[in-house]
């Protein structure tokens, strides 16, 4: 049903800081003025957390890559759709290992990482291309907060992890990237999702959250002092300082102009990396304890070809709205 | 008013029975002493009169009608210990009575009407022999003096019936005989029936009207489980002392002394009614 | 006849007690009901059978992994790290408590550390603890000992400060050395308080083991409910808390069984 | 003459308390700099002197982004919330924990309800906490209020019920009610030991406060340790870690001495 | 050997005065009654004896060697209160004070030994009269069975110095009189000096050899503070008892009985040395 008021999560990740800028800096209020609603935005420090508060249907939006938002709101019958993709992971997530250089001798080794999160997809494909699987290897489920603390213990060898975590880390001794999102460039996307219904009911706020995005993005990229600051401000947020976050980004392929988006949404690839993932959770069973087959939750692409059940279909790409941010038509 | 009827009352605690097969009646404003041996369940008998226990089998009646199933404002009771609130001082202590029953919602007075009462309480302080002491908290208190604070408590409430358990045991005989003055004019002013547990015969003799003796019939210590205790004698007090008369008999209380050497003759002498009399026994008033 | 004079029968007893119980199953059940007539699918408060299907899949079924039974493997995972860190604790308690509860000397030495050490939030210098214990078992019981020691400690120590002093003299009087004070008058005496004090620790404990199993473990209760936590499945972690909270209750039960067989005497004395 | 009764003097009783304390210190400066020797980069055992930045950072330059200083904006946020915590619990527990530990029929109500609640862990029913009051302060609050007041109500309902029966049927044959037996007798007797019980409950206080502002929060203690875990500054953590223990070791202070002024008559009784 | 000299001690708490300017030596094998009204500073003198108070000023020698500063086997004590172990069984209370001396690693006896001294343990309470309750908990006793267990249990150690307040307050005649039997056997036979607080002065005449009295010389409330109790009587009993000598005097103790009626002449009378009479007092052995 039509509604006013919106709820919207983030949490601390580099490619989600602009949520939380332009809530500080009333970009978010002056776009939700502009539509007439208003939108409230929380900031949480735990992403699974964020996600959770999303599926049960405390908020209408929320920040979340592409794989937890199959796993998680679309495998628990929350249909949701991808409003805006906001960066693809190219390097921000490695594959480390301790005292070795290749990514082979991860074979028979303890690998700690944060279960069935983008690190055990990005391991699952690291070990892919090396001819391994994960009979190979035994995983140890962290918590990414004490990511970094692990890694310098003895028993620890190998570990897949994102940033700010994996740049802590590698500069620790005897840490080497191995494997990292650069090398499966597109497959790990960040996103902000709504649910489908309310943003069926309400296309407004799907465009108060466009126009929040693109704006807030461009400034960031800016290389301006007004950009500097933006950055700055960003990176205090995330713990770390202008510099810190800088070098995040450089790792993130931000999507700055909608444009860009847009193409990459619609892009054939898209397809195949989601196709990727769906295998892959339904090997660890993650897509429902009875499924039969990957194919039991649809995923609507843009344009309307869906992948799996057409008859199930709870997760989405819309490029509707990115594309009228690009047309200016916002 | 305030008669006292205790018809087959036997008490047991897990195997061991200690009281058995109790009768008795005591007449309203009547003074009883209960005199036994030590562990023979004086004060078990005191605590069923109160309320505290109930009789394993038999009733105790209260002018007829069974006892209230729990302790109440009416039996006053001075313990063999724990008798006094260890977080009030000595006069919160002796006020606390008053302030409960007065102030039904929050249990304090306030104002002149506190003033009042702390000026009455201080008055029966001083008669136990405990001005200057207002301010300590019990636990300052030698054990006399703890001992004359739980009375001072108790007798402030003025109750029908009181209960003493060995109430004097830890006075010097100086204060024991200002206390026991005190005693007497309270129990002939205030319309109260008292039964003390005491030792002490002279005692006995001095204040009561009446003398029960608890005794174990059986007392073999393999018997001691299987047999409890009973009235084994039942004494009045000769010549009999009737509450609000001053009689000639009351004059003789040997004055406040602490000459070592005076023990006088025991005042009173003894009707004795037998071993076996168990039978109810005629009202004194 | 006075509220605090009425004691309700057995049969009372056990409808009143379990009557709070009832009231939270029927308020869940409406709850649930509620949110699933909007959402068929919601996932925060399932419905039984839901939760009947989870436990037959974590408790009856072999798992596709590993084979194992989950529930029963995470069972014995958690309970053997809690088991051994609550013995190390009552252990460094006996120990440590009585020094500062007996001896002046000791109370000096180490009260303040032990208050301030009760103080510290364990779950933030987790970095420490792992660099000097590793990820394995040993942290994990570590954390669990870290975090319920000090309060056992204090509770100890204040219980056997509290003992009158009289005790301590009479028993000196009977010839007792320091060491004999502590093993024969001070430690029976406050045994069954440590007892208690453990029973309050229970709940701790196993909190402070999920969040020793939720930063780093393969196998285990808190491991499984952190695990799930990411898909709100909350099929499986209510039964896992429930579970939980039953082995806590079961443990508590025991301990409160132990203390009544151990030491018939407490309880004697003027209490109700 | 026995240990037991060897009672060091004022002077001796500031050395030894302080001792440990140095022993860490010492330790501590060994172990950093043996570490930042092997990696001057290490950030787990941070210098003295990056102590002091991040101090001067934190607590003396206002933060670019908000111009507030941080450690006194976190300080205040995260103890207006363990006030109002802790505050609530208490105002719970003092009404439920005499009710139980006074009348046996709210006992046979509530003790079984209380005892289980005590066990459940309260970190892993989050979601619903915070679906069912949002993730505002009041969900911060309520973690602390669900994980400290079952302690302090059986604690309090323990205390309340090992009073001597005397005691009780003394004040019913001085005209006390039920509820002015709860007024006047139980609950000043009891008070000390809420006060104690409370101080041995800072330390979980804090702990859950923490774990609040960990999901969720943008200031607060916990927030900025949870902010900056994840890139091990433990140049932060250390002094935000010994700031928690220092305010909560200045509350146990304030509570024990609260005690001795509003109860001196505790500790008269026979206790060292 | 045992004697005990008291120099000048003066005993404060915080502001008031307890005790005052003390000076009084005990003769070995001595058995002193300590009489004074309550709260006079009795208790308080007995812990100091004890070590378990120090004086405010003055000093205690035993021997002539300065009192050892704490508790030791030397002194035994029976407190008012708290006297026994709520622990321990009626047996294991008795029999803890030998374990504890015998055994100095575990505090425990095992087999053959362990029985022997429960055997001993048990004559002792039969003397006292508490056989059958042997396996009673101390809260499972009435309070003058706690108060024989007390003096069973510090009997057992045989003491050098036996501090004993108020033993038998609250004791039936009957089981008091066998006591003081006991106490006279054990006392004549065992090295001990004896010190005992008591408001039962035919008590103390029957056992003591000397009666101290403790007085506070101003008693006025407002003068209760300033002014402490001092030593105001000192008495030698006579004819003198001599420990380990029966006297024809001794013989007169009455029989264990129960006739209510029944008050004998208190034996022995005194010889007067006066309030004042602070001087050093001549051994008695
Ligand atoms: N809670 C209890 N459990 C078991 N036995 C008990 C309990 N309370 C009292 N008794 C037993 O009951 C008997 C009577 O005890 P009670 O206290 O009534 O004696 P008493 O006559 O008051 O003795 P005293 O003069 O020594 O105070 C004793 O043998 C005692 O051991
Ligand atoms: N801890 C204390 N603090 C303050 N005053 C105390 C303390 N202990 C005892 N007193 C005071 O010292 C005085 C003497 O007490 P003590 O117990 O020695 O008396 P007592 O002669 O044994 O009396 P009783 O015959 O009643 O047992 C009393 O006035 C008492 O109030
Ligand atoms: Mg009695
Ligand atoms: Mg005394």
């Amino acid at each position: 049903e039509p509604k006013s008021r919106f709820k919207v999560g983030w949490s601390i990740y580099v490619g989600w800081m602009p949520w939380g800028y332009a809530a500080d800096t009333g970009i978010v209020d002056r776009w939700a003025e502009k539509y007439g609603i208003a939108i409230e935005v929380t900031q949480f420090n735990d992403y699974i957390e964020s996600i959770n508060q999303y599926t049960a249907g405390a908020y209408d939006a929320v920040t979340l890559t592409n794989m937890d938002g199959l796993s998680i709101p679309a495998a628990g019958g929350v249909d949701t759709t991808a409003v805006i993709v906001g960066d693809f992971s190219a390097g921000n997530d490695a594959v480390i290992l301790k005292d070795s250089t290749s990514l082979a001798e991860i074979a028979g080794r303890n690998v700690n990482l944060v279960e069935f999160s983008v690190s055990h997809y990005l391991l699952a494909r690291a070990l892919d291309s090396v001819g391994l699987s994960e009979r190979d290897v035994r995983v140890i489920n962290t918590a990414d907060p004490d990511m970094a603390a692990a890694f310098q213990t003895r028993d620890v060898t190998a570990m897949v992890t994102w940033n700010p975590i994996v740049s802590e880390i590698a500069a620790m001794p005897g840490a080497n990237l191995v494997f990292d999102s650069s090398d499966i460039p597109g497959e790990i996307i960040d996103l902000m999702v709504a649910n489908t219904a309310v943003l069926a009911d309400n296309p407004d706020f799907g465009k108060a959250l466009a126009g929040i995005w693109y704006e807030t993005a461009a400034l960031m990229v800016a290389d301006t002092p007004e950009g500097a600051a933006a950055r700055a401000a960003m990176g205090a947020a995330s713990g770390t300082d202008q510099a810190g976050y800088e070098a995040q980004l450089a790792a993130t392929r931000l999507f700055a102009d909608p444009a860009e988006a847009v193409a990459f949404t619609l892009s054939p690839d898209l397809g195949t990396t989601m196709d990727h993932i769906r295998t892959f959770l339904f090997d660890k069973g993650l897509l429902g304890a009875g499924a039969p087959s990957a194919d039991v939750i649809g995923i609507e692409l843009p344009g309307g070809a869906v992948m799996g059940d057409p008859a199930n279909v709870k997760f989405r790409f819309d490029a509707t709205y990115m594309q009228l941010a690009a047309d200016g038509a916002l | 008013m305030n008669a006292i009827t205790v018809e087959n009352v036997w008490k047991e605690y897990g195997d061991q029975i200690v009281l058995e097969n109790l009768n008795l009646s005591i007449a309203p404003r009547a003074f009883v002493a209960l005199v036994g041996p030590s562990g023979c369940g004086k004060t078990t008998f005191l605590r069923m009169l109160l309320g505290q226990e109930r009789p394993t089998r038999g009733r105790i009646l209260l002018d007829g009608a069974p006892l209230p199933p729990e302790p109440g404002p009416d039996r006053g009771v001075v313990y063999q210990r724990y008798s006094v609130f260890p977080h009030l001082t000595v006069l919160g202590n002796v006020m606390i009575g008053t302030e409960l029953r007065g102030a039904r919602l929050l249990g304090r007075r306030f104002g002149a009407a506190r003033r009042a009462l702390a000026d009455d309480s201080r008055a029966m302080l001083a008669e136990v022999g405990l001005a200057g002491s207002e301010d300590k908290y019990p636990a300052q208190l030698s054990g006399g003096m703890q001992q004359r604070l739980a009375l001072a408590q108790a007798l402030m409430m003025k109750p029908r019936v009181l209960l003493l358990d060995e109430p004097f045991g830890a006075l010097d005989p100086g204060i024991r005989a200002d206390i026991h003055k005190l005693m007497k004019r309270l129990w002939n002013e205030v319309p109260m029936t008292v039964v003390m547990v005491t030792h002490d015969l002279r005692e006995a003799f001095t204040l009561a009207t009446r003398i029960l003796a608890f005794e174990r019939l059986r007392d073999r210590p393999e018997e001691r489980l299987r047999y409890g205790a009973t009235l084994s004698r039942d004494i009045d007090v000769w010549p009999p002392r009737i509450a609000g008369r001053t009689t000639l008999y009351d004059a003789d209380i040997p004055p406040g002394q602490d000459d070592l050497t005076a023990f006088g003759q025991v005042p009173g002498t003894t009707r004795h009614t037998g071993a076996a009399d168990h039978a109810a026994h005629s009202p004194l008033a | 006849m006075r509220l605090i004079n009425r004691h309700p029968g057995r049969a009372a007893r056990l409808f009143l007690g379990s009557l709070p119980f009832l009231i939270l199953v029927v308020a869940y059940l409406v709850a649930s009901a509620a949110r699933l007539a909007d959402n068929p699918g919601d996932k925060l408060l399932p419905a039984l059978s839901s939760f009947a299907q989870a436990i037959e899949t974590m408790a009856l079924t072999p798992d596709r992994r590993t084979g194992a039974y989950l529930l029963w493997s995470d069972t014995w995972a958690s309970l053997t790290r809690l088991w051994a860190g609550l013995g190390i604790a009552t252990a460094i308690t006996l120990v440590m408590g009585l020094a500062i509860g007996v001896l002046p000397v000791m109370r000096a030495l180490l009260a303040p550390v032990v208050a301030f050490a009760s103080m510290v939030p364990p779950l933030a210098l987790l970095p420490i603890l792992f660099i000097a214990l590793g990820l394995g078992e040993t942290s994990k019981i570590a954390l669990i000992v870290i975090g319920v020691t000090p309060f056992l400690i204090r509770d100890l120590s204040l219980a056997a400060a509290a003992l009158p002093r009289e005790m301590i003299v009479k028993a000196e009087t009977l010839s007792a050395s320091t060491w004999l004070i502590a093993l024969r008058v001070v430690l029976p005496q406050v045994m069954p308080r440590l007892l208690d004090s453990l029973r309050l620790q229970l709940g701790p404990a196993f909190l402070f083991l999920i969040a020793a199993e939720a930063i780093s473990a393969d196998s285990g209760l808190g491991y499984r409910i952190f695990l799930v936590r990411r898909y709100l499945s909350m099929d499986i972690i209510f039964p896992y808390v429930a579970w939980i909270t039953l082995l806590a209750v079961a443990m508590d039960l025991g301990l409160g069984g132990l203390r009544r067989l151990m030491f018939p005497w407490w309880g004697l004395e003027g209490r109700r």
